[in-house]
């Protein structure tokens, strides 16, 4: 009761925060069909600054800290990206109406890491005064790319296994591919007989997939890359004067001008989310609860042996939360061609992301609190 | 001096820039002219989690001139096969007739 | 005498402040053939961080003032907006070798609001330190919109009036379109007769202007939704954290640049404008100090009556002085069609927005000075 | 696979941008690609008041690959009609072959 | 109303765009459209020192349609002639029918 | 060696600064493939809101400064950019397979100035706390302009005198042309038979240089008319609060991003480069180190006669040292087309800027130490 109590007093109280209330104003004035547009070239620089920062301050924290406390958040992380997909696979694959690589696809972005939900849980635990790890932003990585490369490496198996009867069932279709059914319904899995028949041929080449190349172009990223060097800079640069007059001073309101995007990009793409099954929208609900619920206990037990901060806790929970809405889907869209993107990037960016930041954020944190309190 | 040339078009998704640009190279042509585009089509899917600005960047539109109409279709059918089940795209052909172009050699050679 | 002495003062002194001086700058870089170039997206980020900041202002102010002040301003900004069309009517439409609807336009144009002049003008009032309603760049909509709704609507009105001559005339027309002289200086109005055949047809089905779709569209523009957007955060969240550290403070270096912006536009524009009558070039001189010196009279009236505040005065004239320069041309382009850009672009930002922010401001300045000392 | 198609290119001002992706659409064509171009014309108008960078971005270019001559001149009048006495703008067709393109249908059917 | 045309496309570095714009301006051309692409070539040189984001913008491509062969060789040479020794670029034309463009004359006359 | 001791000590330092490090930051994640990206409308706002402070800087300085301390500078300025065109004429130009023209190109490249590498300098001057003249930064021009100037002119008299030769040489190629082998290597310079024979012709045509148009152009470009803006405007305007709240506070983090450009920019055209002769990389290396002690050299008369500072020894010592990588390719591609651009802008922006900011900066501030230890 006083926890609800308190809870709700946060909940709205962050909701005016100024991190969430433009993610909110941004959705509205989409809805509203205003042609406000943040150029692609000012999205893409905030990007690197905000990443650029968070590495940056994990790099000169990692610097003069003992790395020892870092070991069982990272070796959560890992768990966490990797669980998360079967959670996917075992849940929403199962459903009518969805197709088991679209699930994949969509486990593997729900698992990845958002950089501005990070970057929003960062901010609001500052202004709540909340303390946390400073290097608790370089946990990204480790759920972030397992995350992918299990979705992928998994859906591939799968697709290989499907390999035998889909090459049977083209056969069939080829018969019918005259006629005007096949440019229906079916027509994005069995196009033209003459280029699916060529197709098979030259797709049932690339037996097994390999992992190495996956990593590497998701550290090669571009939101990745900047961490990246932001932590190398950290750690082996001295910083310190630009992090102090640039990266840090700008750092709330370039987030706050992208979460405007990631509002107003919310909102245009719920449009794609109606054309696939209504179990994305369930999924797109509930996952980041239970995925960062999941998370919050795990960060629970490394508060209580290696004496991880609860502020540490809220952002495991909350970078397992979110879903990657930058890096992720590129790399998933050319690991899993066949995946439908409309799926699972309308669900994590239509979805995922505005309930990660708009509801688990505060949800985590009035957790944080009341286990905090006691 | 002009030279009969075929000129291949292929519109897809910007995300298969470099591997379409490769594919190209490795065809024997002698260059390629690439533009940003935009476009709707069947599927039009934006492949980008890209806060996507302005919907007249998300594809790629590739143009190939060829000396002769077989290295077109081999290039088309190479990407066509490879790529169009999964993503979206569009290929076909023109008449040209170059006039300049020192890295460009028609049928009758240079 | 006292008067126009520490007039001519301040003026020289003004013209030396940051944001007239890189308005000049601007015009000059302009002149001597700069290949100087801002980038359109940054253009557009800047614009957007003004207005959202003016908005910001605003709302942050009407959340804790009593509205009742508010009423009369408002209802004066509408009442210009309205008035200046009419004003361009019965004056600039009426002179030679003017377009009626080419008038209405840039009646339109200097009826309603530039976002960046008021910026110029805040920024300096806050440089001397003269002190104004926060809220008083909310005023924007309540002049703008009225002033673009009107230009359409009267302009709409009259060409459908003009409807059944121009069928008439096209009629004669038809037959020597397949001579030259179709092709040459009348064609813009009169091209290839298949064309203007069917054209006329389908043009004649539209009878009526709505005015919905117009005030929606404004208020869909980039600019003023970005301000909107900055009033309803300043109202219903807790901006200020953000508007501290990143809105406030960036806000006169964004102004500068953008004021060098507009200065190489309003040079670069000038071509356009030697196209058009002359007519154009004596409005838009004229035009601004009469416009601003009736809503300064207006202003007054709501100084002695409801405490307006003086700078408040000089917001309103110069909102008043100003000319839309970006969007209100494409509203314009989209509701009167057939006017001229050419003619209505050029004036405001050849002229319209170099004299508004060079001289009236400054103007109006001095003016409630000399008010302030009496 | 080839299949004889018609290519219609539409020059206009960027302003119009969606009222002709509309009209496009709306005609039954299969999609259409759209290029941000600039250009010199008769009337060359900057119809936006925004500070324009680069005037290689005043104009969007649309290129409509349709199955017959008929569609793409009944697209052409539309916006033709609709537009051009007011808008700088261009429309012209040539000859194309499509190779690959789920969603189009050449003449003699898919 | 369509009028049978030469649609010419010259290809070459952005740096050069100012100049090639005059000469087919002062060619009596109606008109032109300007692409910024990027592109591969045999030289295919940067020519600018600016940090080069993507080099999909390296070039710049024009179209120009003129009402005959001739305008549109004349245009070509020059070209040609003036930068491309010097200079990456191509030049090529297809046919092409003009269906709207109040700046346009074709053979016939307007 | 207390010399050597110490100079190491700084060396190391000076790579932890920002503005190193973020150099050699970019050219690791560009080695590592990374895809990050800094679009290019930010690079355009950095170049201009950094050299507009390096402007407005000197602007104000010079207002309050009396100029006679200027002239020495200047003048050694001036002598150098000519003198550094030269050198590159009897050195590099006599190396087997460089072509004179590319050797000049070269020469004017390095001869110019990089603002970045300048930017740079002037930073890790302040870090340093060394003082140097506020006006230093106005050199760049009166070196740039000379150097660009000399290259295309000597260039252009060298190409003239080769006109006969090479015309009596096409005349044998063209009766190969039709060959495969006129396809080959020799292309590029002589190119199918019917384009040489005509473009022989036309360029026979221009038979001298005109200086002025070259001067004009450079004045024009984008960094330059930044910089002059600034001067201006911090001699005749009062800028100050708009330099205080922006320009000057943000400098440093622009600067660290367009370092980080530098480095990758640098690193992806190293490929250009091996196309060329290895003379190219020699000369890359060795030059600046030449150009910057012979300026180190006349700094220090100014030094000893008109008081010169040492700071700005290092300044005019770096300038001279630096390569022009943004304002000089384009003006040297117009003015000496025949120039091959892989071989200049490669030489310059791989190899020269790096050398110049990573080894160069630091190398003639240790010296500067141990001369002001004296
Ligand atoms: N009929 C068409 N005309 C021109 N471009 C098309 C057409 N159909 C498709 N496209 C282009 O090809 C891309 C992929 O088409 P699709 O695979 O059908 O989604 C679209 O985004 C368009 O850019
Ligand atoms: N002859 C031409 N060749 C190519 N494009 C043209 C031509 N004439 C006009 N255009 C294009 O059509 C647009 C509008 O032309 P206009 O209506 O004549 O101003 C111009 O901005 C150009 O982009
Ligand atoms: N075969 C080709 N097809 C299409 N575009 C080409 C071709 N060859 C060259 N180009 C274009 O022409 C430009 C200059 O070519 P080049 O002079 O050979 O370097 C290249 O950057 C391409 O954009
Ligand atoms: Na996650
Ligand atoms: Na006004
Ligand atoms: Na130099």
């Amino acid at each position: 009761m006083d926890f609800l109590g308190n809870f709700f007093m946060d909940f709205v109280k962050q909701l005016q925060s100024p991190t969430l209330s433009f993610l909110i104003g941004g959705m509205v004035i989409a809805a509203l069909g205003s042609q406000l547009e943040i150029p692609e070239a000012i999205c893409k620089i905030i990007i690197f600054m905000l990443l650029t920062k968070i590495g940056l301050t994990g790099g000169m924290a990692i610097r003069n800290s003992n790395l020892t406390e870092m070991v069982l958040p990272v070796i959560f992380s890992v768990a966490l990206g990797i669980l998360i997909v079967f959670i996917a696979r075992y849940t929403l694959a199962r459903m009518p109406r969805v197709k088991v690589v679209d699930a994949l696809a969509t486990g593997g972005l729900f698992g990845a890491v958002s950089g501005s939900t990070m970057a929003a849980a960062l901010t609001i635990l500052e202004e709540q005064n909340i303390r946390f790890e400073a290097w608790a932003g370089a946990l990204y990585p480790f759920m972030d790319i397992p995350a992918l490369v299990t979705a992928i490496v998994v859906a591939n198996i799968y697709l290989n296994k499907q390999k035998l009867k889909e090459a049977a069932y083209a056969g069939e279709m080829e018969s019918l591919s005259k006629q005007p059914v096949a440019a229906g319904d079916y027509s994005e899995n069995y196009p033209r007989s003459r280029q699916e028949y060529l197709s098979k041929r030259n797709r049932s080449v690339n037996p097994r997939v390999k992992i190495w190349p996956i990593v590497k172009e998701s550290l090669q990223g571009p939101a990745l890359s900047a961490m990246l060097l932001g932590i190398a800079l950290g750690i082996f640069a001295r910083p310190d004067s630009v992090y102090k007059s640039f990266y840090d001073p700008l750092f709330r309101g370039l987030l706050s001008i992208l979460m405007l995007v990631m509002g107003m990009e919310a909102w245009s793409r719920l449009g794609e989310l109606r054309k696939v099954a209504q179990w994305y929208v369930v999924y797109s609900v509930v996952a980041p609860f239970v995925h960062g619920l999941i998370a919050f206990g795990l960060g629970l037990i490394a508060h209580y042996t290696t004496g991880f901060s609860l502020g540490g806790v809220v952002v495991l929970a909350v970078i397992a939360a979110s879903s990657s809405d930058i890096s992720g889907p590129p790399t998933l869209r050319a690991g899993i061609p066949s995946a439908n993107p409309s799926a699972y990037i309308g669900a994590s960016t239509a979805i995922g992301t505005p309930v990660a930041i708009g509801l688990c954020i505060p949800f985590f944190l009035g957790l944080a609190q009341t286990f905090g309190a006691h | 001096m002009a030279k009969p040339a075929k000129k291949l078009v292929i519109i897809t998704e910007k995300i298969l820039l470099k591997k379409v640009a490769q594919i190209i190279e490795e065809s024997g042509a002698s260059g390629y002219t690439v533009l940003e585009t935009g476009g709707k089509g069947s599927r039009n899917v934006r492949s980008s989690g890209q806060p996507s600005v302005s919907d007249t960047k998300a594809n790629v539109k590739f143009e190939v001139l060829t000396p002769d109409r077989d290295l077109a279709e081999k290039i088309a059918d190479q990407i066509g096969m490879q790529f169009f089940l999964d993503f979206a795209g569009m290929i076909y052909i023109c008449d040209a007739e170059v006039l300049y172009g020192q890295s460009f050699c028609g049928p009758e050679g240079c």
